[in-house]
């Protein structure tokens, strides 16, 4: 009896892995510095894992964790704010992998500005992509280790094209990410100066979160899951150039080719840990909890978070 | 056959008709004369159901009268056309109401606008149409049906004497041939004789006037002693009224 | 043929100042024409536009057939009856007050994150010119007109059918070229809101690789498609409508 | 007053469903209306909601003013002129056809951050059912009644203003109502592209620390201020436009 | 003074006149009898520089007439009120248009509307009046203006009988008073026999008849010998016509 009990969960494990449906709720469109995802169907990395992901796209972290609690979809593939955020409205999420353990966020101004440190910023006026986006949030810690608050300079909404208003003088400097100010140099940015925020603040830029729910009831299924992620990762990072070719089929972005690379070299970059002792993915604690009270210091959230609570890295393969 | 019991009217304010009582007998034609704007119009739409009295009833075969009956055929006082369909679709409009538009139903459409003189603007649109052809279109529509009670609101005031004449000999065979009951309102005394039964004056929402027709058509048209006679009659019962 | 030769001369210089305004200005904000212009013309030759065209066109034609149907019906009902008017109105417009941009989770959760989600948004936007046209058209028919009908004996249903729907066509009508333009708005807003697909997708695509020209060429593709469907209805009414457009 | 019961009835229902619904879902989804509206009442009588609606309701009135005149202005002009309306057609379906919210950044630049952008925007997304209707209703006048006016010695000027205007009113100001509520969502969507004030940036920073309760009731406020736009519309043509509805 | 040379006129595919050649004198009344449909409408247009002839030429005092000339008032076949406008509004409109709105101007309004026995009905709106009622407003607003030449399409045809007659008086008695030019269509042969001082008969587009009127109105009324045969005459060119 016992062993035909064991053979029934083997056969319900065999039909499990066969079709592990799994749907993912991006921040973003399909866009080429996730090309490791997308371009599944050569790479087959989720494939040879037994899963059929399901890209859900969205307009903003807060998307991906709304539809993650929605039910819409299994896990977020979302920004570390947007985590805060969330929990700090009381959800109990679990963050189970580090996508981007490199803050990616910078402030970018002029050469000629004058501005030689971030607390060179006072009083100037710097735009930002949205008031609800990560550009703003990564100001504000900017400033904060320079010892200013937002009060201190004028914010102005620039819209996704932030580098233009740079360009011609509307704002004294622009906050934007990584791959913003390659794309920005490709379109004439010369004569510039970059604060990037992780040399002051360095912590997640995105994060793989799920329900805690999902989490009990899917320790396996994750962890499957993100043995494939990691190997696609590692795969992009080996292979940036054949995935900058498959991005072009597969990213809604991907039509420049060269760009494609050049954008998938930064995120391979910010895709690696600070420390080398750390494996890919793996979530610093300390480097975390730091981030969340800064968050709550700049008022960004209001309770006071023990992180601990809602990361872990038992499941990294 | 239709009884008006105490029945009484108003727009808004403005009082119509009150308390008029009065029968409409079976195959009977009935001529209505009456001063522009004493109520002639307002008493067809309440004897045929298109207005509900503010008092009193009206009774059609003993029961009383909410909406047109399917035995009605209306003229309106004003051709009324679609002017999205062309001549032979108004007209056999009716039928494709009632469901009933049968292969015969264009070509007795037709005929019957021959007779009237428009047989070949079947095919036009209203706003193509002089005054008089507009009207006539109208008179065609109600006449499609075959009802048992006509209610005519001056349908030959837009014609020329001779087209009149034609279609009033016509209407009078029509309504021998059918036997209906037909309220016609008329402002031309000549054709109230030529036309009815019984002929009523009507004064302020009352029928000040209401006697048998001692004359007919063949007469009248000769301008004989005798019609002029009954016209002047007519003419002083009317500025009777006018007074 | 002179006329056309002024409008066509009129383009050209809009092309030209839009030109002479893109020297002075970083192609991130204003890309020239000329570059536009290629990058429309490269998207159609290698294919790149078709998919996202097809999609947002689908898109249009199915929120516009169902926003059409609960426009016309909605508008005929609320036309008809003061109360269903009364009930339904503060429901009406709150669908439409409220930006669907910002509802994004509750459409995927409701109606999934693939075409069905921006087939509603797109019916949810241009159902309500189509309502508002028809409801007031409803009330534009003649007294005699309702009485020569009710004389034949119609039934409301026919009087709905045979008077006062085409009595307003004009009407209706013009709520209908409202609409059309604002499906194209409306399925391009779905898009926003997440997608993978569709001209929509491709604006926020093209902006998030802040490749301008890209996003211009979509706009000019979303202005022909626009064209193109209001086009298309002008011809419906001048060869099927027509009649209805006379006056007694 | 049992119809207004019934009314009531229903909305309470609609409300029992959301809150039940809301029971199943994160608070982050879909908020329960009792969270929605306690925070419907504090952000009313902490005074926090008045800035935002007041500026909302001023880029309201003063998009939808501007995009009236142009609605009206541009409607006769391309009512009246065959030629204007083919030359003019284009450039309207596009300004219609391409996403406000494409084009921040030029709108940014052209009108600054301030309040004027917000305004253009507004009125860019408004004038489109009332340029669409007026067109129209230009065209709905009778021969007759044209001919008239013509024996009478008017000018085309007077033509307009006396007869096709007067006659053309409920078919404009359909146009009207749909433009009033589109007057509120082009508002917001000013709004979301680059404002610190405003029930647009309202919902952007709700939606930036995730509070869904806030967001909820800013909706709230908009459709209440959609409903009151539209009552407005409503007593302006029941006290002053009756007249115009008559039909002879 | 109002030339026709060589007037054609076509609507779309049908030719309703052709090179129809003709003059009307000052200070003459008109009247055009003929048959439904025959164009007498469109001649009214055509005279009065609403319609412009296909081919041919309209000449008004040795001008070709291109538009309405501001000496011109028409009172169309239908009352063709502004349903927006009261009673009083629509008969003042054609001095709102020429900005010669005065202070006596309501008052002449009310003066004409009394005269034509609605002038209780100044406040009220068109859809509010009875037919009759609706013609005689379109008629003030047609005398308002005291035009030099007057076009009027059957403009007692929704009369009664002592309305009519008296309204006949009026004009006679304003046309005289005046010295206008009027242009009057009617089916009524004694009423063209009242008012005119020239008769004609139309059809297809010609004048099949053109001749001073031998009678005027006293006569006439009476059924004196001479009126009936003279109204026999004119029946039997329109028969002729009808033929
Ligand atoms: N828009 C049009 N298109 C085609 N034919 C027309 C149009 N308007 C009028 N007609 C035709 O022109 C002819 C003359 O019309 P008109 O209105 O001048 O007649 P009328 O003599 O005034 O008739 P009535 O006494 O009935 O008013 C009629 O046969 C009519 O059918
Ligand atoms: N909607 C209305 N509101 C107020 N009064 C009205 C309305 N309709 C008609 N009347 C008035 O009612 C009276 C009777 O109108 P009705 O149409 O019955 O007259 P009628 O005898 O048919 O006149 P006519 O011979 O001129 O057609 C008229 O004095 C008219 O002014
Ligand atoms: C590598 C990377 N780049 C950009 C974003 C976008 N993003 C950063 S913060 C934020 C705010 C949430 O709305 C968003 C959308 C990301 N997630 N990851
Ligand atoms: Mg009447
Ligand atoms: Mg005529």
């Amino acid at each position: 009896a016992c062993s035909q009990q064991k053979e029934e969960q083997e056969v319900e494990k065999e039909n499990a892995t066969e079709n592990k449906q799994i749907r993912m709720a991006s921040w973003s469109q399909p866009i080429t510095e996730q090309t490791n995802i997308l371009a599944d169907e050569e790479t087959k990395f989720f494939k040879n894992e037994g899963f059929d992901l399901e890209f859900i796209p969205g307009a903003g972290g807060g998307d991906a964790i709304k539809n993650i609690l929605a039910n819409n979809a299994d896990i977020a593939f979302t920004d570390a704010g947007s985590y805060f955020n969330a929990l700090n409205q009381g959800e109990d999420l679990v963050a189970i992998y580090n996508i981007y353990p490199q803050n990616v966020f910078n402030v970018v101004t002029k050469e000629d500005s004058g501005i030689e440190r971030p607390e060179d910023l006072k009083g100037k006026t710097i735009g930002v992509y949205s008031l609800a986006s990560g550009t703003r949030e990564n100001l504000l810690i900017l400033l904060h280790e320079a010892g200013l608050t937002e009060d201190d300079v004028t914010i102005v909404e620039t819209g996704l094209l932030n580098f233009a208003p740079l360009m011609q003088g509307q704002v004294d400097a622009t906050a934007a990410t990584d791959t913003g100010l390659h794309i920005g140099k490709q379109k004439g940015l010369d004569d510039y100066k970059v604060f990037e925020v992780k040399d002051y603040l360095n912590f997640s830029s995105d994060l793989f979160v799920v329900t805690r729910e999902y989490y009990e009831e899917n320790e396996a299924l994750l962890k499957d899951f993100l043995r494939a992620y990691r190997s696609s990762a590692e795969w992009m990072m080996e292979n940036p150039q054949e995935a900058a070719q498959l991005a072009k089929t597969y990213a809604i972005d991907g039509q420049d080719i060269e760009q494609n690379e050049a954008i998938i070299d930064i995120r391979n970059r910010s895709s690696q840990q600070s420390k080398a002792e750390h494996p890919l993915g793996y979530i610093d604690l300390e480097e975390m909890q730091h981030a969340i009270d800064v968050y709550e210091q700049l008022g960004l959230i209001e309770n006071k978070i023990e992180i601990e609570q809602y990361v872990t890295n038992d499941l990294l393969p | 056959m239709l009884q008006l019991q105490k029945v009484s009217y108003a727009y808004e304010t403005e009082r119509i008709l009150s308390d008029l009582t009065t029968t409409f007998r079976e195959r009977t034609v009935y001529s209505i004369l009456g001063k522009s704007g004493c109520g002639k119009t307002t008493l067809l739409k309440l004897a045929s159901g298109l207005l509900t009295p503010t008092n009193g009833h009206i009774m059609y075969d003993k029961q009383s009268l909410r909406h047109p009956d399917a035995s009605f055929s209306y003229m309106f006082q004003n051709p009324n056309l679609l002017p999205w369909q062309t001549v032979l679709q108004n007209v056999c409009m009716p039928f494709v109401i009632r469901h009933r538009k049968d292969a015969m139903l264009e070509k007795r459409a037709l005929h019957l606008l021959s007779q009237m003189g428009i047989g070949a603007l079947a095919e036009r649109y209203p706003d193509e149409l002089s005054g008089g052809q507009r009207s006539r279109v109208a008179l065609c529509r109600a006449l499609m049906t075959n009802p048992r009670v006509l209610f005519l609101d001056e349908p030959f005031s837009a014609l020329d004497v001779m087209t009149k004449e034609q279609l009033q000999d016509d209407l009078v065979a029509l309504v021998q041939e059918r036997e209906m009951t037909v309220i016609f309102i008329t402002h031309d005394i000549e054709e109230a004789i030529i036309i009815a039964d019984e002929i009523r004056v009507m004064e302020a929402g009352r029928f000040i006037y209401e006697e048998q027709n001692p004359l007919r058509e063949q007469i009248v048209r000769r301008d004989t002693e005798q019609a002029l006679s009954y016209k002047r009659l007519l003419r002083s019962v009317l500025e009777g009224a006018y007074a | 043929m002179r006329k056309y030769m002024f409008h066509f001369a009129f383009f050209i210089l809009l092309i030209w100042l839009w030109h002479r305004a893109s020297l002075s200005m970083s192609e991130l904000v204003l890309p020239s024409p000329l570059v536009v212009g290629s990058v429309f013309v490269d998207g159609w030759t290698s294919g790149y536009f078709w998919p996202h065209v097809s999609r947002t066109l689908r898109e249009i034609v199915y929120g516009l057939s169902i926003g059409t149907v609960f426009g016309l019906g909605l508008g005929i009902m609320m036309g008809e009856s003061r109360m269903m008017r009364q009930f339904l109105q503060p429901y009406i417009i709150m669908s439409q007050a409220v930006p669907k941009l910002a509802l994004a989770p509750l459409f995927i959760l409701w109606f999934g994150f693939g075409m069905t989600s921006k087939v509603v948004i797109t019916a949810l936007v241009c159902f309500f010119p189509i309502l508002e046209n028809t409801l007031r058209a409803m009330h534009q028919v003649k007294r005699e007109q309702i009485e020569l009908f009710k004389m034949m004996q119609a039934s409301r249903f026919q009087i709905l059918m045979r008077l006062k729907i085409p009595n307003g066509i004009p009407h209706i009508m013009s709520g209908f070229r409202v609409s059309v333009i604002l499906a194209v708005v409306g399925a391009v807003v779905g898009e926003f809101i997440g997608a993978n697909e569709g001209l929509g997708a491709l604006i926020i695509a093209s902006q998030g690789t802040m490749n301008t020209p890209l996003m211009f060429a979509v706009l000019i593709n979303l202005t022909l498609l626009g064209m193109m469907l209001y086009g298309l209805v002008h011809m419906i009414e001048t060869y099927g409508l027509r009649r209805y457009l006379r006056r007694e």
